[in-house]
Parts: C-alpha cells; structure tokens; sequence
C-alpha cells in the first residue's frame, strides 16, 4: 500500500473527482461548493477541473437543492449534494426523508435516487447549539437511507466511492474536526495513507480498530480516535476492544454482538444525543441476541443543546479521559 | 402553437376519461364504507382526493408534453396521471393496492410512480416543485430539449417550497413550469384566508419570470398560455409561472362534511363545467358530433371496464413483501 | 369520579376550551382548526366559542407558523400549534429543534416558550407512508421537547392541562386511531371517564396498566390498547406486566427498571420505526441500571416506509396477535 | 417623520460605537490563533460573523425602535443588537463563553438574547422572520402598537421562510418589518448567483406589501424608509419589506480566505463608508463639531473598555452548568 498520506477532505476530493472523471452524470451541488470550495475543504479544486456546469453553487435554498438532487437523479444523473452542517437538516427534511428516502419504496423499486448528500457535523470548537450537532441518529432511524461516517482519510476514500457508486440515497457525515483543514484542529490520525487508485469499503462491515478482552468500545467517526487514545491509555491495567462502525446503516450488529459475546461488556461513545439513538440501539442489539452483558454503559452527549463556551462544551463531549474513566468504570 | 383536431379530441376524450374514472373511483371507494362510513375500510381504504372540475388544467398543460417530459404532482393527481399518460391499469391496480399496481401496493392513491411516462406525486403540499427543478436540470445538463412540469393548488404556493424553487429554476434558467390549480380551497381554509395576493401570477415577479392567470376553467385557455410556458421551455429560455381559477366539486377527500363550503357554491360552477365547455366548442367546430361523441364515451367505458376489471381481479402482495424494495 | 364517557378527541378539546377561558393568553394556530375544528377532531366548536383572533387558520407555511408561535409565546402568550400530521415535520422541523427548543437554553433561561405543538401520529387506515408515521423517536432524541403521547381520554385531558400551563415547548402527540372519531376504527377502551373539572397529570409518570410477573410489556399510545389485549388473551399461561409510559421526555426510566427487575424479561412494543428509537432507549435504560434481562424482545415497525396496501400495512404494525406472539416467545 | 438633534447624533455615535466594538473583537478573537489560526482556540473560540459596514442599517432601523418593539437577527448581529440596546457588557461576556454574559455563555455570537429589550438572533439563515411575525401578532392580540423587524442578510430572501413569513405577516396584517441588507455577497456566493431578481424589493409585490430599495448605504435614507415603515406598522396597515444595499467590508467570517472576492472591491466600498457619510451631513448641518466627534469617540473607548474589562474578568460558567436551562 502507498505511504502518500492525505488528509479526509483531501481523500473526500480525491474520491469525487476520481468519480466525476469516470463518470459524466456525476455532479456536485451546494452552497460554496464553488470557488470556495466547500467550507470544510469536500469540493476544493473540482469547479477549476470541470466547471459550472458541474459544480453547481445554490442559493441558501436547502428544499430546493436537495430536491432537485431527487428529481436529477430520477432522470438518471448522480448528484452529490451538499448539505454544509447537518444542523440544517429542519429546513429540508422533508425533501430527504419523506422523498428522496422513500421514493424508492413507494414506487415498488420503479425509481432509483442515486444521491449522495454529503454533511459537516460534530463539534469541540465552540459553534454552539445550532452548529455543532451530530444528529446521525435521526437519519439512522428513518427508513431509506444509508448512513456513513467515516473516521479517517484511508475509509473516506473508499467509502465515498462506494456511495456515489450506489442506486441509492446515502448520507456522507464528516466530521469537521477530522478533516484535516489548516484552520480546525484534527487529530493526527485521521489522516492516513491513502491509495492513489479508486477503491471501495463496503457499507455495513464495522472495523475492530484494537482487539481486546475486558471490554469492548463501540463508536464513530471522531470519537473513534478518542476511544483509541483512552483504550491506549489503559492498556497496562485493561485489554479493550475498539469497534469503529463506519456505517450506521447498514449497521453491523454481528461485530459488534461478536466482541460482546468475548468480552461480556460494552461501553458506547456517541457525540450525539445520549436518548433514543445509537447508544441505545447498540444495547438492544446485544440483547435481542441474547448475549449476556455483565456490564452496559454509554457515554453520550447528555441530551442538552450543545453550549458554546468551552468548558460547557467540553463537558458535554466525550474525551479520552472521560471515556477511560468510564471504561475503567464499566470493568470495576 | 395550433391544436390540432386529433389533440383537440384527445383533449376532450381525456377529460371525459378523468371525469368518469373518478366517478367510478367514488363508487368503488364506498364499497365497504356503507352504512358507516370509516375510511380505513373497503377495497380502497385511506385517504382519497378526487380532482373532478379540474380535468381542463391536465389536458390543457399536458397537450404540449411528451412522453420525455416530466410531471410531478400534488395529492390530487388522478388527472395529471391520466392525462400525462400513466398507464391506467397499473395505476388503478395501484390504487386498489394490489401487486400488479404501479407501486406494487406500495404507494396508494397519493403516490404514483410512472418512470415510462416520468410521472411521479407526493402528498406533501408544495414538494412536487423542487423535484420537477431537478428533472429540468438533468434535461438541460443532458443537452436533452424535455421539459418538467409541477402541478399544484393554491394552497401549496404558500409553502416555502414554492419560492426556493421557482428562484432556483430562474437562476439556472431550467425549462420547468410551474402550474397552480387554483380550486379557491386548502382542505377548508379559502384563498382568500390564506393567500396574500389576488392571484399567484403576481408572484412570479418576484423571479423574473412570465407569470399568467387563466380566470377560467377552460382547456383552450389554458393550453395556448401552456403551449407559450412549454415552448420557451424547450427554447431554453427558462421557467414560467401559470396560475388557473378552476373547480373543486367534490370535497376535499371523500368523507369531508364540507360544513364550511357556501350552499350552492359547487352548483354554480358545474354550470361552467369545462368539459361540456370544450364539448360545445367542438361541436360548433363540428369536430365533434353527437354520435362521434357517443363513440368517445363508448370506448372511454370499455377503457375504464378493463382497468378496474385488471384492479380487482389482480392479487394482493405478499404481506412479507412489505420488507422489499427499501433500497434499490 | 364522574361517569361522564368522552372519546379522546372531546377529552382533548375539553382540556384547551378550559384553559383558554381560563388564560386569555391561550390561543390556538394551525390547519383547518377554524371552520372545520382540527382534521381530527382536536378544536372542534373553539372558533364559535372564541372568535377568529385566538383560533386562527394559517395557510400551508408550517415554518411561518410554528415560528410565528415561538415568537409570540416569547412576548408571553401561551400557543397551542397544530402540525395536522406529524409526518409533516420535515418542512418545519428547524422552527420546532434549532429554535422553540434551544432558545431557552441558548439564553441561560432567560427566555421562555410555553408552546403546545399537538400532532396526529400513527397508522392503519391505509394512509401510506407520509401519512402514517409515529416518528416520536425523533423528538424524544433532540433536547429540549417534552413529548407527550397519551393513550386515552382521561390521560389525554390531564396530560393536555399539563401541557398547556407548562412553560416549555410539548409536544403532543395524539394518534388519529384513539380519537374516536365516527370515520376511523378506534379500540373502545380509549374512550374513558372523564371529570368535568380541570385536572392535571404530572409528566414522566408511566401508569401499570396491568401488573404482572412474568414479563414486562413496556409501550406507548395505540399499542397500549393492542398490548392489554394480548396480555388479556394469555393470562391463563402468562403473568404480563403492561407499562403505559404516557411520555417520552421526560422518561420514566425507574418504573420499568422496576419492573424488569420483578419479571426479568422485557418486550418493546412501539408503532414507531425499530432502529434508533424507543425499543432501544428501554434496553439501555435497563442495562445501564445493571437490572439483568434474562430476555430482552422489541416488536416494532420494522424499518421500511409504511406501505399502503392493507395485507403489507398490517404486517408492518404490531397486533394483538403478533404481541402475544412475541410475548409467549420471549418467555418461553 | 423628522429625526431631532438628539436622534442624529445617538445614529452617528452608535455606528462609531459598532464599528469600534466590532475593531476591538477581530483583535480580541485572533488572540490565541497567531500565528497559526485555528478557529477552536483563543479567548473568543468559534465562528465570528462581523458587520462592519453594515452599521447604516442598524441606526436607520433602530432610530424608529422602541424598547418595547422585537428585533430578530441573523449569524450577523452585533450592528443590531447595539443599536437596538442589548447590554453591551452581557453582550461581550457572552462572546466571551462568560457565567455573567447574556445566555451565562451558553449562546455565543450567534445566539443572543436579551428579553430586556425583545432581542434575539440565530445562526440559521432565514429563522429570524417567523418569530418576528410572532412577536407582532403577540402585540396585535395585546392591543399594543408595538412593531417587531426581522433583519436578514440577501441570501436569506431565498430561503422558504422568507416566503412563508412575509405571505402570513401580509395576510394577518401583523406589524413587522422585514429587512434585509444586501451585501451582495452569501458567504462566497455574489447575488447574482443566488437571486433571480435585481432587487429583493421587488418580491414585496408577492405579497401585497409596500417595497423599498435603498440602493446607498445611508444611514439617513434608510431610516426615512424605516420610519414610513414603522408607522404604517403602529397604525395597523401592516407588514414592509425594505432592502439595503450595504457593504461588508470583512470576510462573511473572520478567517475567510475570500479567494472569492474581486480585488479593490472592499476599498472601493470604504470611500462610500456610512459612517463618515453621516459624520459629514452632521458636520455641514452644524450638529457636530470636531470636539463634539472627539467626545464621543473618546465616550465609546470608555464604554468599550468597560464592557470588554467586565467580559475579560468575569468567571467562566461551571462545567456542569451545561446541564442547567434545557427546560425553564
Ligand atoms: C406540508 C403539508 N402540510 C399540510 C398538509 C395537509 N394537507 C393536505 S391537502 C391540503 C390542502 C391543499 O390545498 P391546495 O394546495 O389548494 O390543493 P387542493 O387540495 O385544493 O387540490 C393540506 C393542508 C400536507 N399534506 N402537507
Ligand atoms: C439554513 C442555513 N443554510 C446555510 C447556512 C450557512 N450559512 C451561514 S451564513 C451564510 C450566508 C448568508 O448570507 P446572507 O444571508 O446574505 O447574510 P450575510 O452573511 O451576507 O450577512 C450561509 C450560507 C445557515 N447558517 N443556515
Ligand atoms: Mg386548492
Ligand atoms: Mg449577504
């Protein structure tokens, strides 16, 4: 495997254009997609490479844009659509989760809605309520659409190519604190070596980043480099498993069902909400397949709206010592 | 851009077909529902939003569309659907939720989805508009001459939908036209309660584009301001606004007491119907006689036999099959 | 107490026609609540009783007038809002999370919204999938929305009180099949005994429908209904415990903990969408108190749009048949 | 309506007081980001929206404004909450993540709110006209004459909000005034990018409303428009739509390469500068002399310097005070 290293917004870009090259229906959309290049660095350079016509500025008309992805993609184009922080999401769900989620399902699988709808989230920066959310749960709970989030540079590559190559609508969240840019503080591992050639990663196929047998810690995207951290931090007193989910949908029970089963214990790292979404959704899955837990515990953003000032804000997130201090919690 | 005499006839034949197959929707929708009505009971259960009044604006707006031309409609698409050329026993098939409808079952009434005539409708008020943008884009990206067309009621242009798209499609230039049926009701709400101006072509100043009211209910009306928005279209010079006074007979879905509708309000207008209206004017034309008209509304109702024969004798899905088709 | 029947909807309205004679800040907004008194039933006869200026129709602008009761519950009037489907909310859904949610807690509480957002929620009258939905899964994850979701009339007077003298934004939610209205089936327990005079019911106070020691059945509005019925169909096998939880936020965690504890073995029902939402909040919840499940089972809507044919539609929602089916499974 | 001595001189004075405040926050915000900016670090952490240049519209709006009347902002806010009379050193505390600030530092830039004198704003562009139209219909069921204004920048006139709420104000007669200051650019996108007509003016005419272009940056002709505005809303006609064409001088946010931007653009746009075109009428009409400007000014630094000395010193919040205010 090559040793370039890129960033992951480096690897997004990569991904796309790589895309665009091969196929013609292939286009991008959003708002600063353009000349900007996309706020958090997912469209750099593609309208100097292939122009207006395909590389599309918006007005701040979110309905309207993301809609028209829909209707493209019925006539057989394949948008990808930038929805640029997924705190926005109040102003267009209808047009993702009523229409372009269930087209397909309401047609009998007569339309295909190959849309890729690509969005910023996550926080730790001091954005506030209203720019700092996660909020992949409540894209994960409703029908028909795929839900990606990668972790790093090596699987946004491949798990990008993946999602424009798919008939259907996915949902691609970054986060803006794995990307690489200049301006936002990324841990240094979020950028990996990436192969030069287009590659896929299958939706659905959860990565055991680090094998252990004490407990095993299920998360996502930047948390997943925080449970590393802790799990590192521990390794003299707890052997630790860490599962990076990738996708949420599919979401790979089995995974994670398997390393519960060898460890009798599970601790969920989420940056979204603490109710009703992927921490709890992780507990049901283990019980409904009746491996015993010994111990269940989760560390989520404790359902407040996120707080801008710093020490509110780092409160409310998980860290790598509040999840070491948990995981030393949950084996105690 | 002249009509001639076969679409002027189709025009007609086409109205006569929506008016009738509503009607026998109507009957087919009671079943079951009698004595008491309940509207999850019967053959064809759920919600149900006939569009009998409204059949000039279909023909009217579809007699200048083809095949690769793109519809989206409103939760009242039975019109459009049949005037864009969705095929009636699978629609019919859909309707009665059977496996051999255009959903496979799926969809129901509210939505219907016909790709081989790029007919699609949702029941969200206002969310026909930016999908139809979407079919206009990938046209003028496919160097394709289609143009798209989104139906809706007066109710819906004051959803935020309506303006984010009409000013997308204006930016861009998209040959998208957007078309308001103006029934002068939302469910019990009237136009004057919930609309800010008199007429919704005013609106379409607010993004530069030609903007027309057609104040009657009339096919011929409607169709040559139709033929003007879909030839500018084609020429890519991009979207247009048309807004029609036309009729809601019925109530809003079959069940509505209709308590707040003005006595004698739906009479008057049957007076105006716009299909006796064509009618007359093609008879004057002597384009169509009494027994050329026999003949239409003959084989209108062999039509309609076989397209609810095919529905009702069609079989349910499999219930499992509920589990099929979330993804592609 | 009063043997006086009332169907859930004439609760309802009876609830908001006391409180708006009792504070003449109350008013009600919404679709169709004049003239035509609520799509289902929730207004009927307010307009003759109280005029147009406090029972207001809007035109189809869902965002205009969910916003429009935020800013006017800020200046101290009390708003009761109607999003006559809660499948609509993804045109409007900014308004109700970014905004009547947060602005409390983004002002350190310095401003307050006593907002009543009622909705109609749920299926089985064929109405399809943008018509049909529970979503309430998608409230209870995002902070700041108490959500209520009564399953009665009784319930549903006290819990609209409540709601409407709380100072934060309710969601409430009510399912069109519990209202008994002439033209849609509705179980005859959901029409109850209900006393004249005003009364509250505190949130997050589950009720013991039906007590038991063999399994906990745990669920939330109409499935509240099909579960006594099953329950009722086994009781010569099985000894089933029936939790109507009555609200999502606040959640009354302690009275299944509870519960489970006694019985071991808890079945979720929910009419909402499996993943991500209520069935796997109450895992969690019970794992985390270290309550041990010896059986763990959820009966849900199982992640596909809701489908409009009759034979697929009753295969997506729970029935009596298929809880007790699953109840004797997971005891078994 | 004419504006007195006093009035003139609390405009020139607030601008100054703008423009210097927002001076005084670029150099507070990149401390702790030299040399190497990373937009989490530093006193003032997160996204800093500034709007100098923009201060005409504030004064011209707010001169007609009552401490009783609602204003909502956008991501844009501080011109507007300073000149409608948010407390500044709440204000600055705040931007500092402060216990003392306005939301004990819970809101941040784009979120403040002072109940004190009925100011709010959001980060999400186009959310500010809703609640505006609800505060006006608050004070219309009160039987109050207080008015309510929505400010929003020009890519906020095409967001569905801006329809919906403009239609509902229109309909309901409510008293609100919707602003919006053009400064031709959203982020990196130009107006003509995003919006199909010339002047946003123009779609007031979608609603029955009275439009108004203000096509200077000052501060005297917008609050002549504002005024016509504000009285028709006390006397109950109704809702106004005014739109500014304003400058921003600096990058949509502090931080912005603005690759985007023609070169010269912003000098060219500081020789029309609002401040110093007010300061001379003032000048010329005898209301201000040089030691009058240099009082003021000297008034401001002092101001300034208190609100930035009570920002700096105050306590941050505890951590688990982010648990507190979810619920009132
Ligand atoms: C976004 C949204 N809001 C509300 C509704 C409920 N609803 C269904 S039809 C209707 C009235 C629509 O009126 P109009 O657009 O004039 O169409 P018409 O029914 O007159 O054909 C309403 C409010 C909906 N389906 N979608
Ligand atoms: C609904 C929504 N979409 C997109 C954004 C991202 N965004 C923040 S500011 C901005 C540009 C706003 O432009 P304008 O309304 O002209 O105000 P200005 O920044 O020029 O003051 C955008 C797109 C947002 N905050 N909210
Ligand atoms: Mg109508
Ligand atoms: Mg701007």
């Amino acid at each position: 495997m090559t040793e370039r290293k890129l960033t992951m917004s480096r690897a997004i870009v990569e991904a796309i254009d790589q895309e665009m090259a091969r196929d013609p229906k292939v286009f991008v959309m959003g708002e600063d997609v353009g000349p900007y290049g996309g706020i958090f660095g997912s469209t750099t350079g593609l309208l100097q490479k292939y122009g207006e016509d395909r590389v599309r500025d918006t007005p701040i008309s979110e309905t309207a844009f993301i809609g028209t992805a829909t209707g493209a993609a019925a006539e057989g184009m394949r948008p990808i659509v930038e929805l640029m922080f997924v705190d926005f999401f109040g102003v267009c769900m209808d047009q993702i989760y009523n229409h372009l989620a269930k087209n397909t399902y309401m047609s009998g699988g007569g339309v295909r809605l190959p849309v890729v709808l690509t969005t910023a989230y996550g926080g730790g920066y001091s954005d506030a309520a209203q720019h700092s959310q996660a909020l992949y749960g409540v894209f994960a709970h409703v029908p028909g659409l795929k839900v990606v989030v990668p972790s790093n540079a090596y699987d946004a590559k491949g798990l990008m190519i993946e999602a424009i190559r798919d008939d259907n609508p996915v949902m691609y969240f970054f986060h803006k604190g794995l990307m690489g840019l200049g301006w936002m503080t990324s841990p240094a591992t979020a950028a990996t070596p990436v192969p030069e050639e287009p590659y896929t990663i299958p939706f659905g196929k959860a990565e055991v980043k680090r094998s252990g047998t004490d407990l095993t810690i299920v998360t996502v995207g930047l948390m997943v480099h925080r449970a590393l951290e802790a799990a590192a931090s521990l390794e003299k007193k707890l052997s630790i498993e860490v599962i990076d989910l990738r996708t949420l949908v599919p979401l790979d029970r089995p995974t994670v069902v398997a390393s519960v089963k060898k460890t009798g214990r599970l601790l969920v790292v989420d940056e979204d909400y603490r109710s009703f979404g992927l921490t709890g959704e992780l507990a049901a899955s283990v019980a409904e397949a009746d491996v015993p837990m010994r111990r269940y515990r989760r560390l989520a953003e404790p359902d407040v709206p996120i707080p801008y000032s710093r020490p509110l804000e780092q409160f409310v997130f998980p860290s790598a010592e509040t999840i070491a201090a948990a995981a030393r919690a949950a084996v105690a | 851009m002249q009509l001639d005499r076969d679409k002027l006839l189709w025009m007609y034949r086409t109205m006569l077909l929506i008016r009738r197959y509503e009607e026998r929707l109507v009957d087919a929708y009671l079943e079951g529902k009698m004595p008491r009505f309940d509207i999850g009971w019967g053959p064809i259960p759920g919600e149900m939003h006939l569009a009998a009044g409204q059949e000039p604006v279909a023909v009217g707006v579809m007699a200048h569309l083809r095949k690769e031309d793109t519809v989206t409609g409103p939760h009242r698409p039975h019109h459009l659907a049949i005037a864009k050329g969705v095929d009636l026993k699978k629609m019919t098939a859909e309707i009665y939720g059977k496996k051999t409808g255009l959903g496979h079952g799926k969809g129901g009434h509210m939505h219907l989805f016909d790709p081989a005539v790029k007919f699609s409708c949702s029941g969200l008020i206002g969310a026909g508009f930016p999908p139809a943008v979407g079919a206009a884009l990938a046209a003028k990206m496919q160097g394709k001459d289609w143009v798209a067309a989104a139906f809706a009621g007066e109710g819906a242009a004051n959803q935020g939908s309506f303006h984010e798209a009409l000013n997308l499609a204006a930016i861009w230039r998209l040959p998208v036209i957007f078309v308001i049926e103006d029934n002068s009701w939302a469910i019990s709400v009237p136009r004057s309660k919930s609309t800010a101006v008199s007429s919704n072509a005013d609106r379409a100043a607010a993004y530069g584009v030609p903007g027309v009211l057609i104040p009657e209910n009339d096919a011929l009306a409607i169709a040559e301001a139709a033929g003007v928005a879909v030839e500018r279209a084609r020429r890519g010079e991009g979207p247009s606004l048309i807004e029609i006074r036309t009729f809601r007979y019925l109530g809003h879905f079959q069940g509505d007491p209709e308590t707040y509708r003005p006595k004698g309000e739906v009479e008057e207008l049957k007076k105006r119907d716009g299909i006796a209206r064509l009618g007359r004017v093609l008879t004057a034309q002597k384009l169509l006689t009494e027994s050329l008209d026999g003949e239409l509304r003959a084989g209108v109702e062999r039509e309609l036999d076989d397209a609810f024969e095919f529905a009702r004798s069609s079989p349910y899905p499999e219930p499992a099959d509920a589990l099929l088709h979330v993804f592609a």
